[in-house]
């Protein structure tokens, strides 16, 4: 298995190179098993939520129809005439979902708005400091960076000035954040990179291999020795 | 569109569906305000995640059969599309025969999608790299402020900053705290009051939940 | 069967938020509205399909994940009314020039919503035959997705691609990165914030946040919609008033 | 953004053969750097070396910081499998700290992926291939393992984890553990909260209970959780493997995560300098131009 492991890993990066049979074979084994696992854990889970729970001591416990109906009724997208129970189904595990969450919407931006205006001017009462100077700038980003969110020409046009600025508190978010998401996600390749040479059984060899292949390949093509086209275009 | 002739009941006949579907996100929405919450909204919250299942199971399905059609055709494919549905059908038996909690089920998906997970997720890195060399360019002033602001990101999250001045990490995370943190707020909050005004649009029926 | 209401505050909100977008619907008909540039660019994307000849990838990732109600889920779950529609679009503008268009998803209830709504524009270009149910790709987990698509956009040398969805922990770059190596449109539109960083490195037209939310009003000829897209900048305006008279009224000690 | 681009790199190989070989030379000869100690890391050492006081609801919650006895429940309910590999040093050296402190480690993993990574990468190391046949085990380390329910589980658990959930990962009865004896209701019983970039803590727990939470993740994960830190829920954050060489420095435990800082800063350093030039060059020319 350490070998599979490494081999997944470093295949996957084989795609930067061009598109080739390690990647595609890593590729057919994530989706293969990925699949297989998710209907066992499928089935897993309706067996001990469903199944189990519908005869208890011999008597049928009625909460259990329902989640046998909704089930069921999402096979009829294969029957036409009966599309619309279906449609229903899906439907209703839509606005279930959305029930469950909506009101997390309020809550946020409710307690986040006067939170953010509590403590904007801290600073007259707690003095100047590094963390009252930054949480009136949280509160002036804030605002900037909600008015550019503006749909209407009565919203945007007079706060003009304010949008752009508000544009710029975004950018500052992202650029951080492609910054900070490429040193944090180097570390991953660090991690595994010391674990093929430091884990037992070392497989450091298996990513210099495929690099060795790619390498002579890049000078004479191996697909030249299967003699075949391939349908590889890039 | 094209419903504006139509009168109130016609509407609400046609998108019926949709109308249960309301009526049901608002019995599940006050469970939020209720303590503890009521029967029925629990038992309809509980059924539909029990239920969730077989759209995962059909799709599921679907995918394999789709490769077993691909077999079948002798597609190009065919030794990838052997590998997925063989992979699949090991993993099936597997579980089916000794259960999920199978040994050799578990290795197989933490030595193939668990680390496929994180080898995507690493080449993430690269991939921000690379248009970060080939792009960044201070075209703009507001491109100028972008590469300005990355670099310091650079400094403040290596040790970089630390060893040209203290006050460069520093800064760096002062921006990060206070402006990146506003803006995250103002992101997702705007998504928020869109999430409510979608919902606002499904009551008036002026949103669509199905196709026609 | 007794229980308490609680969480009043939150209630009044939630109640004061609907009423003013309900009555946005009726007063605020005819406002003008700025652009949304993924939209448009969504059409462009197909005609330059056609003109590169390939197909052209539709993929929303993790949209309509968390259909069991997880705290963050509101967001996965909104984006689903806008992007299939957008989807039905698309197939209605792509089905009559021949341009195929390959879908990726790993949620199992969007795939089956994904597959009506593209049978329905197929249906209404006049075209049902052009429609592939296979082209409908469902993956168990993002990375399969991930590995899928790198894998059909060199394969199929894409030449367009329409990504408005989620994806875990930014990987759409990966995805990204690789329409580079074909030169391919890219227009994105990313429901959370960090894969919009993302997509505002690379893509050629970007919506975000509620912007993504909105579409489905935006492609409907009906002024209601639109007019509560009004109504959420007075939601807007509001939230900016909290902050900065609040902001004046708790610093001077008023409240 | 990128109408502006203009390639200068044209075989992006390049790049690609660059950041690998950067790493391969960083993972083999590690040197110490200097490192900031930004305020959230010192503020999560705090909170374990002499506590904190969490204060969201009457009464206070007085938390002495972890000593003997300390009943610490760590959820590895994020997407540590997909992190782990920014997480791992980090993750190490806090666990050891929190083992040579004498803390009651009770440990849940939200999701099979999580609980594998776990139980891959640490558990052998701190209580080798079998953790349930380690002595500590039941008196001093519990594993829930993988317990579906998110935060509804939480939810539940507040009031009573044992009757939800009697059995631990390897099958064992947890009433018969010596440490879940005072360690099931968890509003109260939990001491100390750990999430391993662990989501909604904050309203289940911090401002309902007062209970201390820290937060530890990957290093942009900071972009997702930093929110809750300047609000106060979150008592310190530890991220990336950054946060781990800074809580090596804290704490004087050593670990391996200043290699990786290396790889971090010799990234930097390019990255740094190939957009410096690469600027100087384009506004050059332009000029040029002109």
């Amino acid at each position: 298995m350490p070998y599979l492991n490494t081999f997944i890993f470093f295949a996957a990066y084989s795609v930067l190179y061009k598109n080739n049979p390690m990647y595609r074979l890593a590729q057919s084994l994530v989706v293969g098993v990925g699949a297989g696992y998710l209907l066992v854990a499928n089935i897993n889970a309706f067996n001990r939520g469903v199944i189990m729970n519908t005869f208890v001591n011999g008597n049928i416990n009625w909460a259990m129809l329902l989640p046998w109906i909704l089930g069921l009724a999402y096979l009829c997208i294969f029957i036409p005439r009966l599309i619309n129970v279906y449609r229903a189904v899906s439907i209703l595990t839509l606005t279930v979902g959305m029930g469950v969450v909506l009101p997390y919407g309020p809550a946020l931006f409710w307690t986040v708005s006067v939170g953010y205006a509590q403590n904007a001017l801290n600073f007259l009462s707690e003095g100047l400091s590094v963390s009252t100077l930054g949480q009136l700038l949280t509160a002036v980003c804030y605002a900037l960076a909600l008015s550019y969110f503006f749909f209407t020409d009565y919203a945007a046009k007079p706060t003009t000035a304010f949008r752009k600025l508000g544009r710029v508190v975004l950018l500052v978010y992202t650029a951080m954040t492609i910054t900070t998401t490429a040193l944090g996600k180097i570390n991953l390749v660090q991690w595994k990179v010391l674990d093929t040479l430091q884990g037992v059984p070392a497989t450091w060899w298996i990513p210099a291999l495929m690099f060795i292949v790619m390498l002579i390949d890049n000078f004479y093509p191996l697909r030249n020795l299967i003699g075949k086209g391939s349908e590889v275009s890039s | 569109m094209g419903q504006q002739g139509d009168s109130i009941a016609d509407q609400i006949l046609a998108n019926l569906p949709t109308v249960v579907g309301l009526i049901g996100m608002f019995i599940i929405a006050s469970l939020y305000w209720t303590d503890p919450g009521w029967d029925f909204a629990v038992t309809l919250r509980n059924s539909v995640t029990l239920s969730l299942p077989w759209p995962v199971g059909i799709v599921s399905v679907l995918l394999i059969r789709r490769h077993v059609r691909n077999i079948m055709r002798s597609e190009s494919t065919l030794p990838y599309d052997v590998v997925i549905v063989g992979s699949a059908a090991v993993m099936v038996v597997l579980g089916l025969v000794s259960g999920p909690g199978d040994a050799t089920l578990a290795a197989l998906y933490a030595n193939v999608n668990i680390i496929g997970t994180m080898s995507v997720i690493s080449a993430i890195a690269i991939s921000i790299l690379s248009p970060m060399i080939r792009i960044y360019r201070a075209k703009t002033w507001t491109m100028a402020f972008l590469i300005g602001l990355s670099i310091l990101a650079f400094m403040t999250y290596s040790p970089l900053g630390q060893m040209i001045h203290p006050i460069i990490p520093q800064l760096g995370d002062f921006v990060q705290i206070y402006i990146s943190g506003a803006s995250d707020s103002a992101f997702w909050i705007s998504t928020y009051i869109g999430a409510i005004a979608l919902i606002t649009r499904m009551i008036l029926l002026k949103e669509k939940l199905k196709p026609n | 069967m007794s229980f308490q209401l609680v969480r009043v505050d939150i209630l009044a909100v939630f109640i004061v938020s609907f009423g003013t977008l309900l009555v946005s619907a009726f007063v605020l008909k005819g406002t003008k509205l700025r652009q949304i540039p993924t939209v448009e660019a969504s059409f462009e994307a197909v005609r330059v399909a056609t003109e590169k000849g390939t197909p052209l990838l539709f993929d929303t990732g993790w949209t309509g994940a968390n259909f069991w109600g997880h705290s963050s889920g509101l967001t996965t779950l909104a984006f689903v009314p806008a992007t299939l529609e957008l989807l039905k679009q698309i197939s209605k503008e792509a089905a009559p020039l021949g341009v195929r268009i390959i879908t990726g998803t790993t949620n199992a209830v969007y795939a089956m919503m994904s597959r009506d709504f593209m049978e329905a524009g197929y249906a209404e270009a006049g075209h049902p035959e052009a429609f592939v149910p296979e082209d409908i790709n469902f993956y168990p987990d993002n990375t399969g997705l991930v590995m899928s698509d790198v894998d059909k956009i060199h394969r199929y040398n894409i030449g367009a691609a329409v990504m408005i969805g989620g994806h875990n922990q930014t990987s759409n770059i990966v995805i990204y990165e690789a329409l580079h190596a074909t030169g391919a449109m890219l227009v994105a539109g990313e429901i959370w914030p960090n894969d919009n960083s993302m997509a505002a490195l690379v893509a050629d037209y970007l919506s975000f946040a509620e912007e993504n939310i909105a579409i489905g009003a935006y492609l409907s000829d009906d002024p209601v919609p639109k007019a509560i897209l009004a109504g959420e900048d007075l939601i807007k305006a509001f939230l900016i008033g909290v902050v900065v008279i609040g902001g004046l009224l708790f610093g001077l000690g008023v409240l | 953004m990128n109408e502006m681009a203009k390639i200068n790199w044209k075989d992006t190989r390049l790049i690609y053969i660059m950041v690998f070989g950067i790493i391969y030379i960083s993972s083999l000869a590690p040197i110490a750097l200097p490192v900031p100690i930004v305020q959230w890391s010192k503020d999560f050492y705090t909170t374990i070396n002499e506590g904190v006081t969490v204060d969201f609801n009457d009464p206070p919650r007085e938390f002495g910081g972890v000593e003997e006895g300390t009943r610490v429940f760590v959820l590895n309910s994020g997407e540590t499998s997909k992190l782990w590999g920014d997480m791992s040093e980090a993750v190490t050296t806090v666990w050891k700290d929190l083992r040579a402190r004498g803390a009651n480690i009770l440990l849940w993993s939200s999701s099979p992926d999580n609980a594998a990574t776990l139980n891959k990468y640490l558990l052998p190391l701190m209580y080798g291939i079998n953790p349930q046949n380690h002595p500590d085990y039941g008196v001093k380390f519990v594993n829930l393992g993988y317990v579906a329910g998110g935060n509804q589980l939480l939810e539940q658990w507040k009031d009573d984890l044992i009757a939800i959930t009697p059995y631990d990962a390897y099958g064992n009865s947890l009433a018969d553990m010596p440490m879940m004896s005072n360690f099931n209701e968890l509003k109260v019983e939990a001491d100390l909260m750990i999430g391993l970039d662990a989501r909604g803590l904050e309203t289940i727990y911090v401002v309902r209970y007062n209970t201390p939470v820290l937060e530890m993740g990957g290093t942009d994960s900071a972009s997702y959780l930093a929110l809750s830190y300047t609000a106060g829920y979150f008592k310190g954050m530890i991220m990336g493997q950054r946060g781990g060489a800074e809580y090596e420095i804290l704490s004087g435990i050593a670990g391996k995560a200043r290699s990786y800082l290396q790889n971090t800063f010799t990234i930097s350093t390019i990255m740094v300098i190939i957009m410096i030039v690469a600027n100087v060059q384009y506004v050059l020319k332009k000029k040029e131009e002109n």
